[in-house]
């Protein structure tokens, strides 16, 4: 069982304190919304993207330390990154959280290993993929999408 | 030289159930209780028991919602049980399995979410004769409420469902087939999966009763194809107050829900709500977590069995009881022949009523049924008020025969037959 | 001197509680478990787990249709539950009682069998906005088949129903009152006879949703002249997957069948069929034996301790809770004063996420409950996301609220609040 | 616990092969149909009164030997009876039946005491009443009865 402190980090707390990315990119070419219902967890996720690359990437949204964390540092990263590279990281992230006994590459994942503790709280977990629920929902043309579903 | 050692395993098997199970260990009436009404409810092996007790003294709290420790716990218990009652019957995934209260409410379901939406005036609902008043009932009142037409399908002069007959009626008017997996009185098992294909041929959906074929048969509802499937925790070493519903994936997310209220949405405003997934959509309310884990204990328990051998260990005690049930002058049983059944067998004893048959029957320890086990229309088929019935399970061995063969002579003799 | 002495006798009742419900004993993330997520499920004492295992274990048989011992005292031990729990609620006759899964059960039972058939187009539902789920999402329904419209009475600014709205808005258009008797967020207590008072008059029904007060208050249903009751054993000690609705016999009678199937009917023919009395009516399929069992133990349990007193100690934990979480900077708590509600708190605390918190008190061994508690609707109307939720009940002790007080500075802390 | 040949005594298995009393009265003043439909036994029950005497009575009906006994039994003593004195005697069989520990008056039942075996036999005390429902209901002007009404 992680400790307080594994799944409260300063990395958390501090992108919860002060989320980056926060806001609607200008002429979007991707957006998105995520809901989790049991927890009330919102993410309106917005993009723009230019010949593959994520050119901007923002969010607003409502929840928990850990969603509105996880969608700052995942705007962070992404922002930059061609598509093809978000979506690698999109899925080491989730088998990071939902595959057992799985060891994340720390190297990838950055700031988001921070989340790692968070795997451990089932009912938590979903909290922390709402962000990425909604990009796999904007890049593939999706509207909404709720963290109940597949 | 294997098979022999093969056959003592299972024998030894068996055998342990009866210790497995504190009821079958009692007396009435100061005679060893022998117990032959599994067909109205199974007694309940101590692993069944151990896996509710556990959840009610480790980590008892409601599933779905909770952030704490007990609450996952049983959320994972409850998803866990989900799954195993899955895979007992074939299920292709989880969550085409609805937990609900018994196999009547299961059958409800499909009346309400689907049939409800589904059925117009002049569409045809086909079912037998030998269905019981839950698969019927419910279909009745659909049939009134949409202006449809119940067909009803007879049985052959060997007490099986008339697979012509039914071929004939099965035409394309038909909405839906209510058909039992295996009948609660005669023991008739019925080719579901040969009348999927017929129905589903002409466009019909099928819901199979399978309250007592989940119990005494091997079930694999993908295999067999069926729309629906409904049964009971406590006919199967379960405990009472939790059945199931299977249902294709398809139809489950296309029907409107059943019962209203928490765990069932996904979102609620004053004015409109929005549904949860399947199966969440169809669990109003806070489910019966202890009955859920009770039930998959019991198919646990099941299935370390094997449902082959438990249906074969019905099979050697049908063959063993029909001879000498036979014997005793004027006792007629109802129904196929015993390699065409499942360990029920409903008689008649001339000129001594059922009623009195069962209250001779369990003053000599012999616990047994008599009426119409909820299949009142079968009994006006068969021209009879009323029949006996002896119901076997994985615990009977052939002393309890013998002593069921020995009461019946007491009834006899009580009667001056 | 003689009340001390008998306040002495009461306190040790309850700390007796304790010893009885082995969850209690429990140890989570290496810290004893503090048990405060009672408003979703109580924990089950011994005697009533022993009540169910004796049924399992010794007379474990089909009720009703049985002719042997073992059916005839299950038949008898599921009558007698179903008198423990109509005195336990006040209800006039045992036969108004009808077991179901749950309180939203209960709640769906009163839509489909009354409402659908006696709603009509222009019709008004009156409700307030802080119903749980499962008292409002089946009128919404409901009203939308019917055409009937839902009228909502908000709160009082001290978090009490606003019953000068709600006299206002009972106009003789309402057929329905549909309304909590204790709300599972707010604790707020609504003084149902008077609401029933004022619907009679205007020739409305009241439906109460008790699934709270059962566990906390004193119930008479009749004295209290609700015309539905609803509420469920697991939020009263007792087991999951059963539940009570209580219904006026008159009512009842008039009422159409919810569940079709056996057990519920007097005669079946292939065409028709005609209905068994009030409660079997209700009562389709094999009943949750097991568990009416259980929750009739549970009933009994609370009786013994007196309902009085079982309010009593909520009233002394909010007492004690109250001052001490006042105290805690940032932390509002919503809905009445300590002596308007039963022993439910939900609060929030400022710039912490309701579930931060709860996953925070769950690490110090603290079972809470955040999220909108399946009342959405009163959230937004709180204006609030999400609460965090504490609920006591009769094992609870001082000592607790106190761990609950240090396991939310923690939160603070780590929070850096 | 009563011993099988307490309830299936000689009297009502006498009776049972050999019910009294089978078929409709002529010119009836009352009649009525009782179902037990736990059971399937019925009885159909015709009386002729006159002058608050019952002159004659018959039943039909098909059932176990119980029912079938109770009603031959019943006819038998209640012919000739005045209708205030049937009623008495049906009050007394209900008692005898189903009022715990009553110590039932022997003289008055006659061989209706061989029924009392049946008391402890909840499912069958149904099956003993049955033609006493119909009874009642005759003689209160009811058509038909059901052993599961009180
Ligand atoms: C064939 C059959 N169908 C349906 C049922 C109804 O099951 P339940 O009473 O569990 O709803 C039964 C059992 O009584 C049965 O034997
Ligand atoms: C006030 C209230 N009403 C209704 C319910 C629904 O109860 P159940 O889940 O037992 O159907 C609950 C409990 O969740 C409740 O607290």
């Amino acid at each position: 069982m992680p400790e307080l402190s594994d799944i409260y980090s300063e990395v958390i707390l501090e992108h919860n304190r002060h989320p980056r990315n926060r806001g609607r990119v200008e002429s979007p070419t991707h957006e998105s919304h995520c809901d989790n219902p049991t927890c009330g967890d919102t993410i309106d996720l917005s993009l723009r993207v230019k010949d593959g690359r994520i050119e901007d990437v923002k969010f607003l949204g409502e929840g928990c330390a850990i969603s509105q964390a996880s969608a700052s540092i995942m705007t962070q990263m992404i922002k930059g990154m061609s598509v093809e590279d978000a979506e690698t990281l999109e899925a080491e992230f989730r088998r990071m959280l939902l595959e057992e006994n799985y060891q994340p590459d720390a190297a990838m994942l950055g700031d988001l290993i921070a989340l790692q503790g968070v795997k451990k709280l089932h009912a938590r977990v979903k909290c922390a993929v709402c962000a990425w629920h909604a990009l796999d929902a904007a890049l593939s043309g999706a509207a909404t999408v709720s963290t109940e579903e597949k | 030289m294997i098979r022999q050692n093969n056959q003592h395993a299972i024998e030894r098997d068996f055998r342990l159930v009866v210790d497995d199970c504190p009821v079958l260990q009692r007396f009435v009436h100061g005679k060893r209780l022998v117990y032959l009404d599994n067909a109205a409810m199974t007694q309940m092996p101590r692993p069944v028991m151990e896996a509710m007790q556990a959840f009610y003294t480790r980590f008892n709290a409601n599933v779905h919602r909770g952030i704490h420790r007990l609450s996952e716990e049983a959320t994972d218990a409850y998803e866990d049980a989900r799954g195993k009652v899955a895979r007992f019957l074939g299920a292709p995934q989880p969550e085409s399995v609805i937990f609900t209260r018994n196999a009547t409410e299961s059958l409800n379901l499909v009346a309400y979410s689907w049939a409800r939406e589904n059925l117009q005036g002049g569409d045809e609902i086909l079912l037998s004769v030998m269905e019981h008043h839950s698969n019927l009932v419910p279909w009745q009142q659909m049939a009134d409420e949409a202006g449809a037409k119940l067909v009803y399908v007879g049985l052959t002069s060997h007490g099986m469902l008339d697979m012509d007959e039914l071929a004939q009626k099965l035409t394309s008017r038909v909405k839906l087939v209510a058909i039992t997996h295996m009948s609660n009185v005669l023991g008739a098992i019925v080719p579901v999966a040969e009348i999927v294909n017929l129905a589903h041929a002409v466009g019909a959906i099928v819901a199979v009763d399978g309250a007592q074929s989940a119990a005494h048969l091997p079930v694999n509802v993908a295999a067999m194809g069926a729309d629906f499937f409904a049964c009971s925790g406590y006919k199967m070493l379960g405990p009472t107050g939790i059945g199931v519903l299977y249902g294709r994936m398809e139809l489950l997310e296309a029907m409107r829900p059943f019962n209203y209220g928490g765990s069932m949405i996904a979102h609620v405003e004053l004015e409109k709500s929005t549904w949860a997934e399947v199966p969440q959509k169809f669990e109003g309310g806070t489910p019966n977590i202890g009955g859920a884990i009770g039930m998959a204990a019991a198919a646990d328990y099941l299935a370390r069995l094997g449902m082959q051998r438990v249906q074969a260990h019905d099979q050697k005690l049908l063959a063993y009881a029909f001879p000498r049930l036979q014997e005793i002058p004027g006792l007629t049983i109802y129904g196929p022949p015993p390699e065409q059944r499942g360990g029920i067998i409903a008689f008649t004893l001339k000129d001594i009523h059922p009623h009195d048959i069962a209250t001779i029957l369990d003053k000599e320890g012999v616990a047994s049924r008599a009426g119409h086990h909820c299949a009142e229309p079968l009994h006006h088929y068969l021209g009879i008020p009323a029949s006996a019935r002896v119901s076997f399970y994985i615990y009977n061995r052939e002393h309890d025969i013998d002593a069921l063969v020995s009461a019946l002579l007491v009834a006899r003799k009580v009667f001056g037959a």
